[in-house]
């Protein structure tokens, strides 16, 4: 707990509007440094919008964020992820002519400029591979290694989806759903997984499996039509009133 | 209603489906669990007719449709919900919802559909794809159930949803059921299927391995969960 | 070689036999050799340099994702260049074609930057503008450009070296290296780390973003060098006949390249040397033959192509190739 | 004043023939996602055709701009069964070098069948002459043009937005299996629909035939101004589409009259701006993410 | 010269002659050259062979034909194979300035003959003449003199000129101006258009706003077409103003319809019914072809009669000694009237006409167009050798 003090991400009144759609509205969001943050919410609530904020993919009508104390709002993408914070995709997004491997490849070159020397053979990737079989491995996909993305089953994607964010060794991952569609054994060892990779980094993920969230989350914000609802660590919100009326429903979850 | 003998699909040369055989009756919900690339999708879009590299006879009423393309299968009153949504980014809310033409007299009006989900209601202009993850999800369901198809293949309808809807998709279903249609549900979320579906095929590697009837199901989950995976 | 548009599924791409990987090239090189023994020798200069023209832009099309309308832009500018440096300086024409590719390459930079920011049919249609402006400065700046007259006159100096610089035969010697070294140049491009990036922008451009890559500036670099590339071309085009014209900045000259690159096959390097070599050959063929209506034939290659050859002459070989080698293996 | 009242009417009669063909294209591109690069050789075709019926068969204007959409629409019709349909799946790219390769083909046709001086072409009496609205003086058939094609245009933007066809068409283009999967026939839709888009052009070189020269080569540069239209305008909004082509026109003329060596380039650079400033054109919808 | 050394022997390489018709057969100068020519060329060989029978110093005369398909450069490459592979003596035609002057390039490396006919620029006679190139029919100085200064000359003083704003247009509107000038007149304005250009209604707008007496128009092709329909829309023609073309070949005429260019004014090198000769001759060319010849048509066959004449009387096919036998040659034949082969700068300068398009009523028969409104003295319509800026060398 000597981190503590640090923050990872920090949203000062952070909004987004849509043609007058407030998606997002003045959120001041904190995830500390090492933490495992969750991010609940009903369909709709801007989770995924909040994410895209975060990354660069929208500009923020207002507001400002900052990631380690570095101002980066309406900073792109790649500048973004080159501070160290990754993401993956709700909706699966991946280079289908690629395959597994040079997916993974693909993330790991991303450092150290590898990327511009066109006067270098692509041999020169040959020397990820251990990383590569490593993290392949770990997701699962190891069979599959040299398919084409495209020709993957969904629950097979949303794996190497993961791997990619796994190659890019963030500071700070920023998960969207990253057990949906798996199936029950998946989703465990997808938990254990994160859980391992956790260690040392900052993690901010949304799902709608409590189960993930329960096994996961240090902290977990509950964000309902662009605000922040609650806050709190799992058990708080489980059980805050307004959560369960908004989006647990009163159904048991585990 | 709907049987289904012998289906068998390729991808190329890689068989997907060997030799299936699968019936829904009228007022059932049928459950189609496997882990993921089972094949559970390749077998509704065998059934819809978007996949065309099959074989094997598809039965609804009676009715032949082993040949016949995709929209006359709709129009035979077969409902589908795309797993990956399909929501259409040229059309409002409303104009998705309006899109699919009526097969039966059971189809939904709108304003069921909007008593149904508010959300959609309040979002009827918007374009399609602007809507949040869940909310597309939504909007697929809710665009099935307005053409009034008596056969709903639901490609994991709850997926992405918040608990509370998906309680309330459940309900839906249930509501449907009771109406006399038939449903084949693809789920991972077995908590959901139990609940949901009076009975459950659990597919492997393109084929069918067992069927269960729900106490069974409920019986074996643990011992389930560790055979297949789900 | 690494398949990159259109693997068979599930076969991992069949790994290239050493014999293979020589062959290959070998025999390409031996064609050119041999090839004004075969076809009049500036006919024989006008293949390989539109080949490398074609292979610039399958660098964007094929494997950026970036159909470019608009290169005609680069292969007159540095046509044009090229012819001036060697009218005015009289430096032996190597010099000159390099003065020619760097000022496409300068030329591209401003260009490529704003163009890349749109992707699909927006690019196509940005960079034609762009083409359209650069034709028209050619067009009114006639004092330099000898305005629709064109550049006459352009001298072919080669260190005094009578042969090379008074028979074209000859002379395609002199200008080939050139051209190779283009064509190198390309293929390493395509096979470093670099061109993999390329690719994955083609395929999916936020996710490439999200890994961090300046994707702009991936695709302007890639922009850049195919303008480089195709300078290249264009200015030992320009010293080989001599003269410069108006219809290089043409955007039908930018449409005539991109038949080329989808004829031999997109994405593929090698087709657009098939493509230039059919191409330029059917013209030449048929503008002696008595047959007047050359488009009649040109348009229809193109529609039997894209509706029944897509992978173009040269994809399609290699399509047909390897699924031969996967089928042997089992 | 009334120079610049006049250049104004003047460009909008020019910018008529560019808003009607630059609708097909449009509606074409809105509806199966095919950048049609025929679009030209269709508007050429439409004059070829109105040229030869009044010389074969006698039929003036007024017949033509009835008879010239229906053989258009017919061919369109021919085209995509034959050829587009093909490629509907593929990425956009390959219809556009297709229909590249149509254009030479068509036009080298018309070459050798009439060769490459033009056709002749007579207004009807009615049309003939001048009108003065006060103080500016105009062509009878310049203020005609203008008129039907503005008639011509709002039909059509009724059609696609507001009528159910204009809905399912777009939806079978956007997701043509999951159209239909919904019940809907794609292919009975998609084919009147380019159909209709190259009849919009049809109808364009048939207004164009009295006043323009009528050769094979009338479309090329004509598709290329075209384009720049539908990308200001933004592919595949019928509004944009419109607007930008009256907006070309106002350009052209004004451009035509007060920096004459620049007014071609004019219209590149604003497109150019367009392109930077709203990538999406004036009335596109906006790409997901910038 | 006389009687050469008869039958040929080893003053022709390959014992034979060849005569390359090097053109545009399939783009927008089809119609006006393109494939007709290379029948008029054959026409010329047959008429040199049946004049001379026996005493023909060749005997075996070759005519090919090679399309450029208006791309200068195909027109380049062609022109050097032809040369060097095809064996040509002489090669004939090559519409499109640039086209035309690279080929002039050509047979200057090759040191054969080369004689424009459908090229227009100046530059083959000035600054980029050489001595083996010739340039035969006429050129934008013959065009802007003969129309310029007769219009002016017959009353029509006030011009406005609109011209396409490239080196053609340019030269052209430079030319009239100084031609108009020199007769008495003015020129109150010169509008550039843009090229190619398909609406002509603001120009014309701004054309007709001072008041000219004669709109001169430089265009050529589609767009000269484009244009005068917009003139004839424009009412213009009503407010009694004049058209005046500065380039227009009897196709433009007869593809648009005599309706629509009546009363317009253009200089013609040659006309096919200008008078009996000329007539004759078209009558031959009628049987041939099926339709009537332009002045491109008739100057490639006096330029390929020419060539034979001079190749008789030098009996070789050795360039400088047929070169040597053209030059400074007087000559009158089917097209040329009081033509004269001018060894200064090589341009062939002749009479020709200033035209007017007949009203629809006058029209006679097909392709009876044209009314001649004066001849243009060679002396006239040429500039004099010195002025033409050519420092002929090899
Ligand atoms: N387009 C394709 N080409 C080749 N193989 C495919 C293709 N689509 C799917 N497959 C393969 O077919 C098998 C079945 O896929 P399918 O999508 O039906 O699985 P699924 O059971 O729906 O899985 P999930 O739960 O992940 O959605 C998988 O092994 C997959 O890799
Ligand atoms: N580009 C856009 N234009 C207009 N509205 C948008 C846009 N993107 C998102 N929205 C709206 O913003 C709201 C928040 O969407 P978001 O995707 O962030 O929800 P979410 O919390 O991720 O939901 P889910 O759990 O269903 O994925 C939704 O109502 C959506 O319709
Ligand atoms: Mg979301
Ligand atoms: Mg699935």
């Amino acid at each position: 707990m000597t981190t503590e003090g640090r923050v990872a991400i920090r949203t000062r009144a952070l909004t987004k509007v849509f043609r007058g759609f407030r998606a997002v509205d003045a959120v001041d969001l904190e995830v500390r440094e090492g933490s495992v943050h969750a991010l609940v919410g009903p369909n709709g609530a801007g989770k995924t919008t909040l994410f895209n904020l975060l990354t660069g993919f929208l500009s923020p009508t207002s507001g400002t964020i900052t990631v380690f104390d570095e101002d980066v709002t309406g900073e792109p993408p790649e500048r973004v992820a080159r501070r160290g914070v990754a993401r993956s995709f709700q909706i699966t997004s991946l280079f289908d002519t690629l395959t597994s491997r040079e997916h993974v490849e693909l993330a790991l070159q991303g450092h150290g400029r590898q990327g511009f020397r066109f006067w270098r053979s692509e041999k020169l990737l040959g020397r990820h591979r251990d990383r590569v079989d490593d993290l392949i491995t770990q997701v699962g996909l190891m069979p599959l290694a040299d398919k084409q993305a495209g020709l993957l089953a969904y629950g097979q994607k949303r794996a190497l989806e993961l791997a990619l964010v796994l190659a890019l060794d963030p500071p700070v991952m920023l998960l969207d759903e990253p057990t949906a569609g798996m199936g029950i054994e998946d989703v465990d060892r997808t938990i254990a997984l994160i859980r391992r990779l956790a260690a040392g980094r900052t993690v901010v993920f949304v799902d709608h499996n409590m189960h993930v969230v329960g096994s996961l989350a240090d902290r977990v914000t509950v964000l309902q039509q662009g605000r922040i609802l609650a806050e709190g660590d799992y058990d708080e919100v489980r059980t805050d009133e307004r959560v369960i009326t908004a989006y647990l429903g009163e159904a048991d979850h585990a | 209603m709907l049987e289904v003998s012998g289906l068998t699909a390729w991808y190329g040369q890689a068989q997907a489906l060997h030799g299936v055989d699968v019936h829904v009756n009228e007022g059932e919900v049928v459950s189609l669990a496997g882990r993921n690339g089972a094949g559970k999708t390749t077998l509704v879009r065998c059934l819809i007719g978007l996949h065309r590299q099959s074989s094997g006879t598809v039965r609804l009423h009676g009715r032949d449709l082993s040949t016949a393309p995709a929209h006359r299968r709709a129009r035979a009153g077969m409902g589908w919900v795309q797993d990956d949504r399909g929501i259409y980014a040229s059309l409002t809310v409303e104009e998705n919802l309006r899109l699919p033409p009526k097969v039966s007299d059971r189809a939904w009006t709108l304003d069921q559909v909007y008593e149904a989900f508010p959300v959609l209601a309040a979002r009827r202009r918007a374009s399609g794809t602007t809507l949040s993850g869940g909310e597309q999800q939504m909007l697929a369901i809710a665009r099935v159930l307005r053409t009034g198809a008596r056969l709903l293949l639901m490609d994991e309808p709850s997926e992405g949803l918040a608990p509370v809807v998906v309680a309330r998709i459940g309900e839906i279903i249930r509501e449907i059921k009771a109406t006399g249609a038939g449903v084949l549900l693809i789920e991972q979320n077995v908590k959901f299927a139990a609940t949901v579906a009076d009975r459950h095929y659990l597919l492997s590697q393109g084929r069918i391995v067992e069927t269960l009837d729900n106490d069974e199901f409920r019986r074996r989950q643990g011992d389930l969960l560790r055979y297949l995976g789900i | 070689m690494t398949v990159i548009t259109e693997a068979p599924a599930d076969a991992p791409a069949p790994a290239r036999t050493p014999a293979l990987r020589w062959i290959l090239p070998a025999a390409g090189l031996t064609a050119a050799l041999a090839l004004p023994w075969l076809v009049y020798p500036p006919v024989a200069l006008d293949i390989v340099a539109l080949a490398l023209f074609a292979i610039a832009l399958d660098l964007l099309l094929g494997y950026t994702g970036l159909l470019s309308f608009g290169h005609a832009a680069f292969w007159g500018s540095s046509a044009y260049v090229t012819g001036l440096i060697a009218t005015h300086y009289g430096v032996p024409f190597p010099l000159a074609v390099l003065g020619g590719a760097v000022f496409a390459m300068i030329l591209a930079l401003p260009i490529g930057y704003v163009s890349v920011r749109r992707s699909g049919i927006y690019f196509a249609m940005v960079t034609l503008a762009f083409a359209q402006m650069v034709y028209f400065i050619g067009y009114q700046w006639s004092d330099l450009t000898g305005g629709e007259n064109g550049l006459q006159g352009v001298p072919r100096s080669f260190f005094g070296i009578e042969p090379v610089e008074t028979n074209s035969f000859y002379f395609y010697y002199a200008a080939l290296p050139i051209l190779l070294c283009g064509m190198a140049a390309a293929w390493r491009i395509v096979h470093s780390p670099f061109g993999r990036v390329l690719v994955s922008i083609r395929d999916n451009t936020p996710r490439a973003r999200a890994l961090g890559y300046d994707v702009d500036r991936y695709k302007t670099i890639a922009f850049v060098l195919s303008a480089g590339l195709t300078g290249l071309a264009g200015g030992v085009f320009a010293i080989s006949h001599g003269f410069v014209a108006l219809t290089e900045l043409h955007w039908t000259t930018s449409g005539d390249v991109v038949l080329m690159t989808v004829l031999g096959g997109i994405g593929t390097l090698w087709g657009g040397i098939v493509g230039a070599f059919l191409t330029v050959m059917l013209a030449d063929q048929l503008a002696s033959s008595g047959f007047h209506g050359i488009d009649l034939i040109t348009g229809s290659v193109f529609i039997l192509v894209v509706l029944l050859f897509r992978r173009g002459v040269w994809g399609t070989v290699r399509h047909q190739w390897q699924r031969r080698g996967s089928a042997r293996r089992p | 004043m009334t120079a610049i009242l006049q250049y104004a009417v003047q460009g909008l009669a020019a910018g008529s023939f560019y808003a009607l063909a630059a609708l097909g294209l449009a509606v074409i591109f809105g509806v199966l996602g095919v950048v049609n690069f025929a679009h030209g050789a269709f508007y050429m075709l439409g004059a070829v055709t109105a040229a030869v019926l009044l010389d074969t068969l006698g039929l003036t204007l007024w017949w033509s701009l009835l008879a010239v959409p229906v053989l258009m629409f017919a061919f369109g019709v021919v085209v995509e069964r034959l050829l587009v349909q093909w490629l509907l799946r593929l990425d956009p790219l390959y219809n556009l070098l297709l229909t590249f390769g149509l254009t030479l083909v068509l036009v080298e046709l018309v070459k050798q069948r009439y060769g490459v001086s033009g056709l002749p072409y007579r207004l009807p009496a009615g049309l003939q002459g001048r009108v003065d609205l006060a103080g500016v003086v105009l062509p009878r058939y310049q203020l005609f043009v203008l008129l039907f094609s503005v008639l011509i245009c709002a039909l059509v933007w009724l059609v696609m937005t507001r009528s159910r066809i204009g809905m399912i068409v777009r939806a079978a283009t956007e997701k043509p299996d999951l159209a239909r999967a919904l019940g809907i026939n794609v292919g009975r839709w998609v084919t009147p629909v380019f159909g209709f888009g190259v009849a919009l052009a049809g109808l364009a070189g048939a207004l164009a035939a009295p006043f323009r020269a009528i050769t094979a080569d009338m479309g090329s540069n004509f598709a290329i101004i075209l384009f720049a239209v539908v990308v200001i305008g933004g592919l595949g909004s019928i509004v944009g589409a419109v607007v930008a082509g009256f907006l070309v026109g106002l350009v052209e003329a004004f451009g035509q009259a007060y920096a004459p060596t620049f007014a071609q380039i004019l219209i590149f650079v604003l497109m150019a701006l367009v392109i930077l400033v709203r990538p999406a054109g004036l009335f596109g919808r906006q790409e997901a993410t910038a | 010269a006389g009687a050469g050394p008869g039958g040929g022997g080893g003053a022709f390489t390959d014992d034979k002659l060849v005569l390359a018709v090097l053109n545009d057969q399939s783009g927008i100068y089809k119609d006006a050259s393109g494939p007709n020519t290379v029948k008029a060329v054959r026409m010329a060989v047959a008429d040199y062979q049946q004049k001379y029978g026996d005493k023909a110093v060749v005997t075996k005369i070759e005519v090919t034909s090679t399309d450029h398909q208006n791309k200068p450069d195909i027109a380049n490459t062609k022109a050097s194979e032809l040369y060097e592979r095809g064996g040509a003596d002489v090669i004939l035609d090559v519409p499109t300035s640039s086209a035309a002057l690279a080929v002039a390039n050509q047979a200057k490396n090759h040191k054969r003959l080369f004689l424009d006919v459908s090229a227009a620029t100046t530059a083959l006679t000035g600054a980029q003449c050489n001595k083996y190139t010739f340039q035969w029919a006429y050129n934008t100085y013959l065009l802007a003199n003969g129309t310029g200064k007769t219009v002016t000359q017959n009353g029509g003083r006030k011009w406005t000129i609109i011209y396409p704003d490239y080196e053609f247009g340019q030269n052209m509107t430079k030319s009239f101006t100084e031609a108009i000038t020199k007769a008495g007149g003015t020129v109150q304005e010169s509008i550039p258009t843009p090229f190619p250009n398909e609406n002509f209604a603001t120009f014309l707008t701004k054309a007709g706003s001072s008041a000219p007496d004669v709109i001169g128009t430089m265009h050529a092709g589609g767009d000269l077409i484009n244009l005068v329909k917009q003139f004839n829309e424009s009412g213009l023609k009503d407010d009694g103003v004049e058209l005046a073309v500065g380039l227009m070949l009897i196709n433009d005429i007869h593809s648009l319809g005599v309706e629509q260019f009546a009363g317009t004014l253009f200089t013609d090198p040659w006309y096919w019914n200008m008078d009996a000769e000329a007539r004759a001759w078209a009558d031959r060319f009628l049987a041939e072809t099926g339709t009537r010849p332009s002045f491109e048509h008739a100057g490639n066959y006096s330029a390929a009669l020419q060539y034979l004449e001079a190749v008789q009387a030098a009996g070789t096919d050795d360039a400088d000694a047929v070169i040597a036998k053209l030059e400074g040659k007087k000559v009158n034949d089917v097209f040329l009237r009081n033509g004269e082969i001018r060894a200064q700068d090589h341009s062939v300068v002749h009479d020709a006409n200033l035209a007017r398009v007949k009203k629809p009523g006058d029209v006679k028969e097909d392709w009876d167009y044209e009314e001649i409104v004066t001849k243009i003295p060679a002396a006239e319509g040429f500039p004099p050798a010195e002025a033409s800026g050519c420092a002929m060398t090899s």
